[in-house]
Formats: C-alpha cells, sequence, structure tokens
C-alpha cells in the first residue's frame, strides 16, 4: 500500500484545527499536575498547526490549488452537497495565515505574561479552544460550519475577557460581550437559516452557484442578516463601543487574539457573503453600504480613541478604526481594493498585536495602565519602548513600516476608485482615510508621550524591565511589522495577488468543491482577473537607501565639522545627580514631577471639538441595552436598506 | 579652517537669555528696546532665546534678591559652555539702593564671574548694545580658549 | 560605477544636501531681512542663519537628566535626512532624479516623518516645556493635513485626467501634464487650491504667525527646550531647508510647466520662485500679525483654508 | 489687518530707521543727561554733605593724615552703586561734584567704575595754649590801654 504523499496535503486543514483542539483537550486532562507538561502539550499543538498551514502555502498559494476535504467522505452526489466540508483557497489560507501566525505569537506570550495568574489550565483550554475555532472558521466550506465556530470563538473569547474577574470591570465587560455577541451570533443564524429554507444546502461552494439567479426577497433579508451578524463580530460601527470594554480587561494575549484575529474572521465572513455567497459587490448600493459603514466605523472609532485615558481602551478603539479601513478598500470592489485591504488586515494584526503585548507588558510591569499616571516608563523599560515606537510608526504609517505599505495602497484604491467612477463620495473617502492617519498619529504620540517619555512618576520608580520570554514574541512581530514595509512587492507578489484572484474568483471556487463546469451550469460569468496598475510608485528600498546615505552624508558633515571634543556632557556619576546643570530647564524652579501627558495633550484640537466629543461620550453611555438597542438598530436599518436597494 | 570658522561666527550670532533678579524692571525694558528699529541689535546677530539651553550671552538685571538666588544659580548652570554674563545697570554690581536691605543677596559676582557691566541706572540703549558687542568678543575669546585647553 | 557616482552626486550634491542648504539658508536669511526692513530696521546680514547654525555647532551638548540619550540624539539627524530625502523626490521643473520611485502620497508621509522626528526629539527631552511643546506641534500638524490633502487630489484629479486611470498621484506625471497644456496655475479651477497651499505652506514650516510649537515667548521654545548646540543647530537647518522643500512643492505641484532647456537654470528658476514664494507667503504674514492662538490655528485652517481648497476640489471634480 | 500690511510693504521702500552705532559715531545724549560723575577735588572742602545726601551711600572717604598735621583725603564714586540721582551735585556747595553727558559706562573690571579723586586739606592752625591765651589777652590790653593814652594825649 503505497502512500502517495501528494493527496495527503489534504488532509492538512482538519489535522491543523484537530491539533489545536486535540490540544484543548489534552492539556485540560493532564495540565492539572505540572505546569511544564501544560506548556509543552500547548506549545506543541500550535506548534504542530503553524507547520501544517506553512505546509500549505506552496501548494494553496503559488500554484493554486484548491484543496477539498469533505468530512467522513460524504462527496456531493449528483450535484447535491450534503456532507461538511473544509475549502482552503488562497484567500483562506491567507486568513489562516494570519490566525495562525497571531495565535503562536501570543501562545508564547501568554506563558510569561500570565505567570501571575493562578488556574491556568482553564486559560489555555479556552485559549486553544479559540484558535482552533476561528482556524475552524477560516477553513470551513460549510455554512452552518462557520456558525458553529462563530459561536465557540464567542464563548470562548467572552470567558476568557473575564479571566482576570479580580479586576473591577471584567465581569461587566464579558457579560456585555456575551450579550451583544449572541446578538451578532442570532442575526448569523437568523441569515443561515433563511438561505438553508431557500437553497436546502449548506455547502459554500453549492449556494455560491445557486445564489444569483435565485431571486427572491428571503435572500435579500439573509444577506442583510448575515452582513450585520459578521459586522457584529468584526465590532463594526454600531458594535465599536463593545470592543473597548472587552479589550481594557481582557489579559494582553488575549486581545491580540480578539483585536488581531476575531475581527479578520468577521472580515473574512463579509469578504465570502459579498464575494463568493451573493457575488453582488459589483453593484453600487453595496459598494456604499459596505465603504459607509467603513468609513463610519473608521472615523468615529479614531476620534473616540482620541481621549481615551486607559492604555488598552484606546488600543482597542484603533483596532476597530483599522478593521474600518480595511472594509473600506473592501467595499471598494476593485482588484486593487481587495489586496490593499488584504494586506492591512494581515499589518493590522501584526501591528495590533504588537502594541497590545506591550500594554501587557507596561501592565505586567507597572500594574497600571493610566495613561494619566504612568510617564517616563522608557528609562526603566528601554526594550518595551523600542518595541512600542515601532509599532506606533507602523500603525500611523511612517514610511519605513508595514503600516505606510498598506496605507499607501488603500489611498491609491480609493482615489483611482473615484477617478474610474467620477463619484465624490469615494473622494470623500480617500480624505477620511487620511484624515483618519493623521488622527491615530496623534493619538499614538499622546501614548509615547504620557506612558514612555516625560517624568517617571514615583510610583513607579522601582519598575523593571519584562522578561526577555515576553519581549522575544514582540521581537518577532517589530520585525514582521518591517518586513513587509520593505518588500511590499514581494508580499504583493506571493501572498496578496493570489489571496485577491481567489476572492474575486467564485466560479473557482465552486467548480473545486462540485466538480468542473458546476458553476458554468448556473450562467455563473467566468472569472477574468482584473489587472492591478497603480496611479502611484514607490519603492521602499530606493527611499531606504537614500535615507541612510544622507543620514552619514549628515554624520560625515558632523564628524568633520564638529570639534574633536564634541563635548556631548551627560551626567555620568551619580554623585552629581543633584547639579542642577542636568535638570531640565523648569524657568529656574527646582524639577519638580511634572509630567505631560495623558488628557493635557492636543488642547486646541479637543477645544475645537468639545461638541462632538460631548455628543459622543453621552453615545457610549456603557449601558448594556443601549449597546443591544444600537446593535438591532443596525439589523433593522439593514434590513430597510437591502430590501429597497439591493 | 572650520573651527576657525565656527569661533568667528560665535562672534557673529549670540544668543541672549534674560534672567529678572528681582530688578525694577527699569532695565528690563532698555534691554528690550535694544531690539526696537531704533536701536535693532539684531543686525549683530542678537537674538532672545526662550530657554538657557541655547543661550550665549546671559543678561542679569535687578540685586539678587533672595527669592531669585538660587534660581538665578539654577539657571545659570544650565547655561552651556562658551557663556558670558553680563550684568545690567548698577544693581547687580553692588545692590544700588536696595543695598544691605534684608532680602538682597550681595551682588551677582557672588554666584558667577560677571564679564561685561552696564553702568547707569537704566543704562542708555546704545550702552547696553556696546556691552553685548564686547560680550560677543569675549564670546568668541572663550571659544578659542576652550578649543585650545 | 557611474550610476554609483551620479546617486552620490545627486545625494550630496544637487538636488541633495548642498543645494537644499544652501538655498534654504539663503531663503531664511532673506526672510529675516525682509521682515526687519517691513519693520523699519536693518535687520541681519544674510548669511546669518549660516551663523547660527556654525554658532550652535560650537557651543557643548548637554543631554538633561530626563532624557533618553539615544533618541535625543538621533531624533534631528532622522528629521534632516527624511527631509532632504523628500527634496530628492520632489523633480527640479524638468530635472527629475528620482521623482519616478515615489509620488505625493510618498511625499506628504516624508513630511510628516520630519514633524514627527522633532515631537519624538521634544518627548525624548523629558521637560513639561517639550511636552506642551510636542502637543502643540501636533495639533499644527492636525490642522494642515486637511488642506494640504484637497489640495493633493485636485491636482491629483486635474493632471489625471489623460491618464488611463482618471488620477494621478505621481509627481513626474503632473509636471508633463502642466508641459503640455499650461501651468495648473493659471487655470482659474485651481486658484482657490493654489490659495489653500500658500496658507498651508507657513504652517508647515512653523513660520511666525503659526509657530504654535516653538513659541519662545510662551513656552520656552516648546520642542527645543531641552536642545542646546549642535542637534538644536541641526533642528534650526531643518527648519530653514523645509522652508526651501516647500516652496519647491508648491513649485512643482501649481508652476510645473516652467522648463528651460538646463538643469542649472531650472534650478536658479526654482530658487528665484522660492525666494517670492517665502517673501509672500512667509515674510509678509510673520512682519503684519501676531502669533495665532493653538485652536485659533486649528480653526483657521479647518474652515477657511480647507474651505478654499474644497471649492477647488469640487470645480475639477465637475471637470471644470 | 490691511493697514499693517500697506505700512509693511511701505517700509521696504524707505531707509530703515537704525542709528549705525557700533559702527557709525556714539551719538549724544540730552544736553542735561545725568552721566558719568566728574569730580574736582580741588574745590573741595570734605564736608561729607554728598556722603549724608547721596542713598546708595556710593561714596567712599579715606583720610590720610599727614606729618604736619594735613590731610590727604581721597574721595571714590563707586559708579556701579550710583542711580544718577545727581543729589551730590545739587548739595556740594563747592560744586565740586558734576554729572557729565557720557552715558557709556561700560567696564569689564570694577575699577573701569572708580571715580576718585585726592587733594589736601591744609590743617587749621594749631590751637593756642592757654598760656598763649593769657599773653595775647595781655597784649591785647596793653594795645588798648596804648591807643586810649595816645587818645587822652592828642585830646
Amino acid at each position: 500500500m503505497t502512500f502517495d504523499f501528494s493527496n495527503f496535503i489534504n488532509n492538512f486543514p482538519i489535522l491543523a484545527i484537530m491539533s489545536l483542539f486535540l490540544g484543548a483537550f489534552v492539556s485540560s486532562l493532564v495540565g492539572r499536575r505540572s505546569a511544564k507538561v501544560r506548556n509543552t502539550v500547548v506549545f506543541l499543538s500550535m506548534l504542530i498547526s503553524l507547520v501544517l498551514i506553512l505546509a500549505l502555502i506552496k501548494p494553496v498559494l503559488l500554484e493554486g490549488k484548491i484543496i477539498n476535504y469533505w468530512l467522513g467522505n460524504w462527496e456531493p452526489v449528483n450535484g447535491w452537497a450534503f456532507g461538511n466540508s473544509l475549502e482552503v483557497d488562497a484567500l483562506s489560507l491567507f486568513f489562516a495565515l494570519i490566525v495562525v501566525v497571531a495565535v503562536f505569537v501570543s501562545g508564547v506570550y501568554s506563558f510569561f505574561y500570565m505567570s501571575h495568574d493562578d488556574s491556568l489550565v482553564n486559560y489555555y483550554t479556552l485559549f486553544l479552544m479559540l484558535s482552533g475555532s476561528v482556524l475552524g472558521l477560516v477553513l470551513s466550506g460549510d455554512l452552518f460550519n462557520m456558525f458553529v465556530m462563530i459561536e465557540i470563538m464567542t464563548f470562548t473569547a467572552v470567558a476568557l475577557t473575564a479571566f482576570r474577574n479580580h479586576y473591577e470591570g471584567a465581569l461587566e465587560g464579558a457579560f456585555k460581550y456575551l450579550v451583544v455577541g449572541s446578538l451578532g451570533s442570532t442575526s448569523v443564524l437568523i441569515g443561515i437559516a433563511l438561505i438553508y429554507s431557500q437553497m436546502h444546502t449548506l455547502n459554500l461552494a453549492q449556494i455560491a452557484a445557486m445564489l444569483p439567479g435565485y431571486d427572491s426577497p428571503v435572500i435579500l433579508i439573509a444577506f442583510a442578516f448575515l452582513f450585520v451578524g459578521f459586522g457584529s463580530k468584526a465590532f463594526l460601527f454600531p458594535f465599536h463601543p463593545l470592543a473597548a470594554d472587552a479589550h481594557a480587561v481582557a489579559p494582553a494575549s488575549i486581545s491580540l487574539m480578539i483585536s488581531g484575529v476575531l475581527t479578520k474572521c468577521g472580515v473574512y465572513g463579509i469578504i465570502r457573503l459579498c464575494y463568493c455567497l451573493y457575488q453582488n459587490m459589483d453593484q453600487t448600493f453595496v459598494q456604499y453600504f459596505v465603504t459607509g459603514i467603513g468609513v463610519i466605523s473608521m472615523f468615529v472609532c479614531v476620534t473616540m480613541a482620541f481621549n481615551q485615558h486607559n492604555f488598552k481602551r484606546l488600543l482597542a478603539f484603533h483596532s476597530i478604526s483599522q478593521v474600518g479601513y480595511v472594509i473600506t478598500v473592501i467595499g471598494l470592489g476593485s482588484a486593487l481594493g481587495m489586496s490593499a485591504g488584504l494586506f492591512h488586515a494581515m499589518n493590522h494584526t501584526i501591528f495590533k498585536g504588537l502594541l497590545f503585548l506591550t500594554a501587557g507588558a507596561v501592565q505586567h510591569a507597572t500594574g497600571s495602565l493610566d495613561l494619566d499616571e504612568l510617564g517616563g516608563l522608557s528609562k526603566k523599560m528601554p526594550g518595551t519602548c523600542a518595541l512600542f515606537l515601532i509599532g506606533a510608526a507602523s500603525i500611523s504609517g511612517l514610511p519605513p513600516f508595514n503600516g505606510f505599505a498598506s496605507k499607501w495602497m488603500i489611498y491609491q484604491a480609493t482615489f483611482q476608485k473615484a477617478g474610474e467612477t467620477g463619484n465624490f463620495f469615494f473622494v470623500v473617502v480617500c480624505v477620511a482615510a487620511l484624515i483618519t492617519s493623521v488622527l491615530t498619529l496623534a493619538s499614538f504620540i499622546k501614548v509615547a508621550q504620557s506612558v514612555f517619555f516625560g517624568q517617571l512618576n514615583l510610583k513607579f520608580a522601582n519598575t523593571k524591565e519584562v522578561s526577555l520570554g515576553m519581549r522575544i514574541p514582540m521581537w518577532i512581530l517589530a520585525a514582521l511589522c518591517i518586513l513587509p514595509g520593505l518588500f511590499p512587492d514581494k508580499v504583493q507578489q506571493w501572498l496578496l495577488t493570489p489571496a485577491t484572484q481567489a476572492a474575486m474568483n467564485a466560479p473557482g471556487y465552486i467548480d473545486a468543491a462540485m466538480g468542473s463546469g458546476y458553476a458554468a451550469s448556473f450562467a455563473i460569468p467566468a472569472y477574468q482577473p482584473q489587472q492591478i496598475f497603480l496611479s502611484g510608485a514607490w519603492q521602499p528600498v530606493m527611499w531606504l537607501l537614500l535615507l541612510i546615505s544622507v543620514t552619514l552624508a549628515v554624520c560625515i558633515v558632523a564628524l568633520l565639522g564638529g570639534d574633536e571634543k564634541a563635548t556631548v556632557t551627560s551626567e555620568i556619576s551619580a554623585d552629581t545627580d543633584c547639579d542642577p546643570k542636568y535638570d531640565s530647564f523648569f524657568s529656574g524652579e527646582a524639577s519638580v514631577y511634572s509630567q505631560v501627558g495623558g488628557s493635557d495633550l492636543f488642547w486646541g484640537f479637543k477645544h475645537n471639538w468639545r461638541r462632538y466629543f460631548s455628543f459622543m461620550h453621552d453615545w457610549h453611555s456603557g449601558v448594556v441595552n443601549d449597546y443591544t438597542l444600537y446593535g438591532t438598530a443596525a439589523i433593522a436599518v439593514a434590513l430597510v436598506l437591502c430590501v429597497i436597494f439591493l | 579652517m572650520f573651527q576657525r570658522m565656527i569661533d568667528k561666527s560665535m562672534a557673529k550670532s549670540p544668543w541672549i537669555f534674560h534672567i529678572n533678579a528681582g530688578s525694577c524692571n527699569g532695565c528690563d525694558i532698555e534691554l528690550v528696546s535694544v531690539l526696537t528699529p531704533r536701536y535693532d541689535a539684531e543686525r549683530l546677530g542678537f537674538r532672545l532665546t526662550g530657554t538657557p539651553r541655547q543661550a550665549d550671552i546671559v543678561v542679569v538685571s535687578g540685586p539678587v534678591t533672595s527669592q531669585t538666588k538660587d534660581r538665578l544659580v539654577r539657571t545659570l548652570a544650565q547655561v552651556p559652555e562658551p557663556r558670558v554674563v553680563v550684568s545690567l545697570g548698577s544693581c547687580p554690581r553692588s545692590g544700588n539702593v536696595f543695598k544691605g536691605s534684608y532680602c538682597v543677596d550681595g551682588p551677582l559676582e557672588k554666584y558667577t564671574h560677571v564679564d561685561v557691566s552696564v553702568g547707569g541706572c537704566t543704562p542708555k540703549p546704545e550702552a547696553i548694545m556696546a556691552a553685548l558687542a564686547k560680550a560677543s568678543e569675549i564670546l568668541a575669546e572663550k571659544r578659542k580658549e576652550m578649543r585650545q585647553a | 560605477m557611474t550610476t554609483l557616482l551620479w546617486t552620490i552626486f545627486h545625494v550630496l550634491v544637487f538636488p541633495g544636501l548642498l543645494f537644499c542648504v544652501v538655498v534654504g539658508l539663503l531663503l531664511a536669511g532673506l526672510d529675516r531681512k525682509l521682515v526687519a526692513r517691513m519693520q523699519n530696521r536693518v535687520g541681519p546680514p544674510l548669511l546669518q542663519p549660516w551663523y547660527d547654525f556654525l554658532k550652535c555647532c560650537g557651543k557643548e551638548t548637554i543631554i538633561p537628566r530626563h532624557a533618553r540619550r539615544g533618541l535625543f540624539l538621533a531624533a534631528p539627524v532622522l528629521g534632516f535626512a527624511a527631509l532632504i530625502t523628500a527634496a530628492l523626490f520632489i523633480p527640479v521643473f524638468s530635472y527629475s532624479v528620482y521623482s519616478t520611485s515615489a509620488d505625493l502620497v510618498v511625499i506628504l508621509y516624508l513630511l510628516t516623518v520630519v514633524g514627527v522626528s522633532m515631537i519624538v526629539g521634544a518627548a525624548a527631552s523629558g521637560s513639561p516645556f517639550a511636552g506642551v511643546g510636542l502637543s502643540r506641534e501636533m495639533v499644527a500638524m492636525i490642522s494642515y493635513e486637511l488642506p494640504f490633502v484637497l489640495v493633493m487630489l485636485a491636482v491629483g484629479r486635474m493632471a489625471g485626467v489623460g491618464t488611463p486611470l482618471g488620477v494621478t498621484f505621481s509627481l513626474q506625471a503632473i509636471v508633463d501634464w502642466q508641459a503640455a497644456n499650461g501651468n495648473l496655475l493659471f487655470h482659474w479651477s485651481m486658484i482657490p487650491a493654489a490659495l489653500a497651499m500658500l496658507f498651508v505652506i507657513p504652517c508647515e514650516i512653523g513660520m511666525h504667525p503659526f509657530d504654535i510649537a516653538e513659541a519662545e515667548t510662551e513656552i520656552c521654545e516648546g520642542t527645543l527646550a531641552e536642545y542646546s548646540g549642535p542637534p538644536a543647530g541641526l533642528f534650526r537647518l531643518t527648519h530653514c531647508v523645509k522652508m526651501y522643500v516647500m516652496c519647491a512643492l508648491f513649485c512643482v505641484l501649481f508652476l510645473g510647466g516652467i522648463s528651460t532647456g538646463y538643469a542649472a537654470l531650472d534650478a536658479l528658476v526654482m530658487v528665484v520662485l522660492s525666494v517670492v514664494l517665502t517673501f509672500v507667503t512667509m515674510s509678509v504674514p510673520h512682519a503684519v500679525c501676531a502669533r495665532f492662538k493653538v485652536e485659533q490655528v486649528f480653526k483657521f485652517y479647518w474652515t477657511v483654508v480647507a474651505g478654499l481648497a474644497l471649492i477647488s476640489l469640487i470645480l475639477v471634480w465637475l471637470g471644470l | 489687518m490691511i493697514p499693517y500690511l500697506t505700512k509693511a510693504l511701505g517700509n521696504l521702500f524707505r531707509a530703515p530707521a537704525t542709528e549705525k552705532f557700533p559702527k557709525g559715531e556714539t551719538p549724544k545724549a540730552a544736553p542735561s543727561y545725568r552721566g558719568r560723575i566728574i569730580y574736582h577735588p580741588e574745590s573741595c572742602i570734605n564736608c561729607g554733605l554728598c556722603m549724608r545726601v547721596c542713598a546708595p551711600q556710593c561714596m567712599e572717604r579715606t583720610i590720610e593724615p599727614l606729618p604736619n598735621g594735613d590731610q590727604k583725603i581721597t574721595l571714590t564714586f563707586d559708579l556701579t552703586s550710583c542711580t544718577f540721582c545727581s543729589m551730590c551735585a545739587d548739595f556740594c556747595s563747592r560744586h565740586s561734584i558734576e554729572l557729565s553727558d557720557d552715558y557709556m559706562i561700560v567696564g569689564t573690571k570694577p575699577e573701569d567704575f572708580l571715580v576718585s579723586g585726592t587733594f589736601i586739606k591744609k590743617a587749621p592752625p594749631p590751637k593756642l595754649t592757654p598760656e598763649q591765651i593769657a599773653e595775647l589777652k595781655a597784649k591785647a590790653e596793653a594795645a588798648k590801654a596804648a591807643k586810649a593814652a595816645a587818645e587822652k594825649a592828642d585830646g
């Protein structure tokens, strides 16, 4: 019985998911006795799923093969799929890569980060189930299987948010997440039920084949429900205050998972829904609707994040505004838009993960996250400060980092869309994107000044740098931050183009599952790949060479010009501690502790927007019933709009 | 060659930082009037800076009262090397009419070496201009000594 | 090998370091002289910024106790390098060196990097005055970003009509379009955008009426409160060179059509235009009006100047 | 805003109103300007009125007795502690203190600010001892008696 390796690849997706779930089960069994055994089990399961998914890159991404795995070998019988299947095409593998890398990094981080906490067995069991369900959602080819994974994902995330129940606000945040999260899940369930009632099948490929030609109002209602359901998973506009409450109290590694990975599942759901199932992204209403939601959530969340007092709440709002970027660009419907969105989704997971881990490191070292009392930590925690600067620079889109590469493509996409359609709405979108990027930069400078620079609060005088074990995953993410920024064309060529082609290539997706020619029988237009060409140019390597050469030139001139003993005097010994020469200038006073940070920054901007901020302050009341009200209102509005315009 | 240019430019762009050690503001107004169009110290490169860190010439006016003493000493310490101290009017040099009062802590000489002094109870702007011009020459020499040392 | 030499020449001499520094210092000296003359006084010699820079190089650099030594010294160099890189990407009329490798968005973000380097320098110096300074610098950046972006989109749309995409960000295309059908400044629908850009220039550089970040009278030199010696000199040099870079950007965006045969002549025309622009946008407001308050700067830019830019954007979008 | 604009642009073409001080000659001060003190020691009689009237006490007097009873008096004015109120000049009965209109009081060493003058004050004639007084008195009466006799003789 020769063992031909070629079709063994088909089993890799299910093996990856199973290794995570199995890891959860085994670690809860064996983890009671010793931490070392539990950690190795967790590490092994994460490693296996990482290796398996990485092994899938060559066949799926580079060769464009679509792997189909029918659970229990229930192949479709004469064109009717009734079995449950995993379908891995370039798009789902792209998201699977993001998930697996994020899971591995946050798992390794939590080995050291959670050292202060107890009952870690529950933590790792829930953590592995969360990662398994997220991987399952992304790889699954069956609609109801996606719903099951959404359920597991939501409930494990809720449980993990409340893991540190001694924090004030932890249970409340988890409760809010539970209520509104289940509201989102039920709207997904209703959507699936409606589709199932019409299509009598749950397989994505078959629904995608039958649905475009099917004209009945039920389908429109299903679209509204599914869209709002996935939107709530991605914490888009009306659901965004929930994210802040959930993140502020969750442990940092879980915040990384929620903001880096869960939101991406919502985005994956929306892409599948609009591009693969309904293939209606070319209708102008759907473009306006999706882009509108994206722009609103992008702008509202960045202004909300602007004057937060808690480090993690600020990061939470920013992660929603970055997801808003992704949704805005995906809503454009153009190939460049899709690849820009996917690139930004990947970058967002990386730099947002890095920022959440630095927040965790600061909390781990100082115990507080309040921007008004922290300050001057860069002297005590130089490593974390450097990491934070890399993360902040890449999220606000400064050139050498990956944030800039994807944001640059986003501006290209939105402006080109405006150019093609000659429609002023997309110009407003492009302007909103650019302004949001500046506001993101502003809020991260606020965080940098109030947490890392300025003067050290005496309360945190003896904070020490976090252990190396926590910083290694952060350095991995930091390296990932810089690499795509320097070689965006490589990333575009290897990762983004196949994923974009796969996302737009619905007939390919259908034929892979249901046998070739199946899509043609339902008169689905064959897919012609759209050409991506850019209206500007950006060669990061050239930019970096110039920057380095100019820096060298400046240093040479400085050395040449400066006298031999370039008198850079700084405080050497401790006894010069009282030497006023090195005190910062307080117009003569002794330099007392007066940290300029937190809420006393950007007075001019806040003063001009005070009415808007007070309105937003009242609107985000923090009461669960308000949030559920916003959720149901969103569903109602979506229903009305879809029925009228779709 | 470059060093000599720097020495020369030291004299050409001396920046002033003004410390009011309890003066009656007569000298302060005269000092600022030096920057007005009529006397225009800027044509010699003088410029008023806000921080001692970027100061070359420190102009002190007023008899060093006890309140301003430690602030004066701290600010003077924060001025980077080649610096020149100019005392404006008679008060810093001797305490003028306030000599011997309980709240005046003696002449400026006690705290730092005063390079150039301008006499006069509110000296005329031309006198201040001449003093500042002299101070900038001293500044260039100090830079040269600092370099050779 | 020759390309390497050409690159070194480009980086170090013509559009790069030497040219920018010389022209920048010239513009700064001229600006101070003109402001003085408008205030009826003699004013400093033309080479005053050069003397200031040399003097700063001769001074001692003090690292304050709360400062982060590495960042404190690296910030000015990074800011200056990013600025010169931006200058390399701006084509001097027809003589474009690297402008094909970067477009308007990249230049916008490079100028942001320059602003951020000053902010990080201020943050690293750890003084409360610098803290207030960096917060004001950020508000200034937010306020001039909106009009700058609107102008950029208007020019991109106007110059992109011919291209297949309908819009363009690349400076090279903008210059070619202007060479083909007349400078943008003379298209009546672009006049408001040009006016808006004229307002953006002083705030971007931090010139007098809008220098809320380095208000020496209010917050003791704001961001540069703790800088002394060569780093302070480099920051001031960045300030001067930014005057040239912004004027060059305006010339390319709105007067790109002018192109004599030779690069040297183009450079001369660019310098002359920059002098005129410096006078109009920086010297006159400096001599005439007092410093704005922080929220006035923001309100002024997000209502008046952004309105001007929006008018021309809408006009261009209607195809006029 | 506009009036300033026209004024500023107008100034561009007008000559700047700046004195060429360090380059050109030093402008003269106002006619009765109270500047550097000039002290004429020869006319001083060391009455000490100026010292009593000077608020900042900027004068110092050193009296050095000479062998023949005279006094060598030096009076130094410390310009750095003088407020140039010219009270001393007004009260000096001998007009030996005079405030000139030289305002350029700039110096680097303390000595630049000292104005001093010395003079010799003649000793008063020696005091008469009691015998000398009695002798003088007797001589006076004798002279008076002789004069009375002479008047009687030619009466």
